[in-house]
């Protein structure tokens, strides 16, 4: 290969090697004396590429050092991916933090400590609100005035659900085994069915119980609020 | 018999007298010195230093010097030519591997069996006593051979370069960690246990949509003024809605966590962020 | 900018910033999922690339780990002035050694001793795991239980192979047959068995003495290598 006619490549590849700008003397020191290009040459072969380069991914520019090939910003954004960080895991405290928030809310930081029995980081609370999982929905009236968290709509899409009821209740994640079953299958209405059936007479009798008295609340309830309706 | 053969094999434990060794038989005449038209060039000496990967190189050289295929080995010609350079070897002192002299001896060894008349045995087995020899010497030059041309594969910094261009506008995100719902209620399941929650029956029986309103509607209120009671309800959602949504303000009533005011009888209810009583 | 006009802008900057070769789900990781370009497509860019390459400085391979752009060897007498320091040269030891675990893998230290006649150093063992060349894929279910040794991706990345299909061709093994031929006649070369041919009864016995002698040294001889070999 000669020098001389090859002179873009070799620049060109000496540019993309290097990591660095490289100064027209650093240029010039590729070269064997007998063969070293003048410095208006290689400002030409530069100019040269620079204009090849239009409409490319990279880009030649001169910066104090020298000269340089780099991305050009309009790329930046997708080859900035390169670098984005896996993922890693949330630690146990954080789960159980926005579990309770998702089961107890609206919920102090201070109630959610008392339950686990040891304190929770600002940091967890932190990450949760800027995740918009959770978010402050109002102050219990007691000093300090603590915020209640509870949680997001972005929380229920993130886990793909409906509403808070498509959670399994207390009483299911109790069982391991019908845990376990529904999470393997999607529909929650139908595991919490199923749950129910698997779990024995007792357990079927006390949540018929259970069924019979939230129905007289809501009976209750009911009609006051078809009154409220009624009013509207 | 030669003297310095019957000195070694004289010995009750035989110390490798080596310097007195005949570096080579020739036609039954052992040799004591070195012959002064060997067949070293004169750079041998360097080669010896550094060129050779053990005995079964040395034999190739030896060999492919020559222009000889492996499966004619010379077998005397050759073993003579590899002791003198052991001998060689070991007069300019140099570290002397164990292997060239177990190839020595195996050399010595073949030599001495293709000298004598085959048993009749043997014939029918008609196993070459080189045959063991050539085996190695050729899978050796295979590898000898791959070596090379692995080394003539271009390689990253000797024969092409990496390149690595700056990305000035470099705008790295850092994704948050992935969760799996699972993940979610094995914590809650866990943290449960240890709290002993599940004891207690009204908490297990709660709907969480409840709790899930409680948190909306004490969103919708605020502690510095009043919220018509009626805008906190959305008639769309109909009468369960309204039922869940009623329910959630009779907990937080009853938690004092909002406050509820009417000013006259039938009049319209409002409703505040239970009001801040700030102890500092 | 859109990414689907741009797609060769892209994946070219890309792998110039990337400092490492890229697979192809790694540069459909550099998309949203909206706009992820297909594999094919992808590849399509790429052999687009390698050809508009050609007579540049550099060029686009594909080696075990993905897609990579490089200097060419033609430019690398050039750019290699770069770097003051020379990469340095490896050994015939370790090559062999090398050649041996690319070609025989999985093979344990003994076995490469066994081919190659000499003992392999540990060092050279040891600069081979350190480049991340070979690793230990097994051990040998036999007393002692070696290490197996194969090659890794960073081995065939470095010598710009894409599997170790690539690797070139092992000489093959000439065919012993020609020696059982060979069997029937007398060595040529060999002074000892023409004498034997045309002389009597006393040739034959100083032949036989000659034998035993030869017989002796081989004996002497292995048992000083075995000393020396266990002095070591």
């Amino acid at each position: 290969m000669n020098p001389s006619d090859n002179l873009k490549q070799i620049v060109e590849a000496a540019l993309l090697a290097a990591g660095r700008a490289l100064n027209l003397d650093a240029l010039q020191a590729l070269f064997d004396e007998m063969e070293r290009p003048e410095k208006k040459v290689l400002r030409q072969v530069l100019n040269e590429l620079a204009e090849e380069y239009r409409g490319r991914g990279i880009e030649v520019v001169e910066v104090a050092s020298g000269w340089r090939i780099q991305v050009r910003k309009e790329c930046s954004p997708w080859v900035s991916r390169l670098w984005e960080e896996k993922p890693g895991r949330y630690s146990r405290a954080l789960m159980e933090t926005l579990a309770l928030i998702a089961y107890r809310q609206p919920i102090t930081r201070g109630e959610i400590e008392e339950i686990r029995g040891v304190s929770v980081s600002s940091n967890i609370i932190r990450t949760l609100l800027e995740r918009e999982w959770v978010r402050v929905v109002g102050h219990r009236d007691v000093p300090g005035r603590p915020a209640l968290y509870g949680t997001t709509r972005e929380f229920l899409d993130y886990f793909g659900l409906k509403s808070l009821d498509d959670l399994p209740t207390l009483a299911e994640l109790k069982d391991l085994d019908s845990l376990d079953r529904e999470l393997e299958l999607p529909d929650p209405d139908d595991e919490a069915v199923k749950a129910l059936d698997g779990s024995g007479e007792a357990l079927a009798a006390a949540a018929q119980e259970e069924a019979d008295n939230q129905a007289e609340v809501a009976a209750s309830l009911g009609q006051a609020a078809q009154e409220i309706h009624e009013e509207a | 018999m030669s003297e310095a053969a019957e000195k070694i094999t004289g010995e009750q434990e035989p110390v490798p007298q080596q310097q007195e060794m005949p570096f080579a038989v020739v036609e039954g005449e052992p040799q004591y010195t070195l012959p002064k038209d060997l067949y070293i060039p004169p750079d041998a000496l360097e080669v010896f230093l550094d060129a050779f990967e053990g005995p079964l190189d040395l034999l190739l050289y030896l060999i492919r010097r020559q222009n000889l295929d492996i499966l004619d080995i010379p077998l005397a010609q050759i073993t003579a030519q590899y002791m003198e350079y052991i001998e060689m070897m070991r007069e300019l002192r140099l570290e002397l591997a164990a292997e060239y002299l177990v190839m020595a001896a195996m050399l010595a060894e073949i030599k001495s069996r293709m000298l004598l008349p085959r048993p009749q045995e043997e014939e029918e087995e008609g196993e070459d006593p080189r045959a063991e020899l050539i085996r190695r010497l050729q899978e050796y030059e295979r590898f000898k051979q791959a070596a090379e041309d692995l080394h003539g594969l271009p390689q990253v910094g000797r024969d092409v370069f990496p390149v690595q261009v700056e990305v000035p506008h470099r705008q790295v995100e850092r994704k948050p960690p992935d969760v799996d719902l699972k993940e979610l209620l094995l914590a809650l399941r866990d943290v449960l246990k240890r709290a002993d929650m599940f004891s207690r029956h009204h908490v297990t029986r709660e709907p969480l949509s409840l709790r899930e309103r409680m948190s909306r509607v004490l969103e919708a209120v605020r502690p510095d003024r009043f919220t018509d009671f009626h805008e906190l309800f959305d008639i769309t959602e109909g009468r369960d809605g309204v039922v869940v949504t009623f329910m959630a303000i009779l907990e937080l009533l009853k938690q004092t966590l909002i406050e509820m005011v009417q000013a006259e009888n039938f009049g319209p209810i409002h409703v505040k962020a239970a009001t801040c009583h700030e102890s500092q």
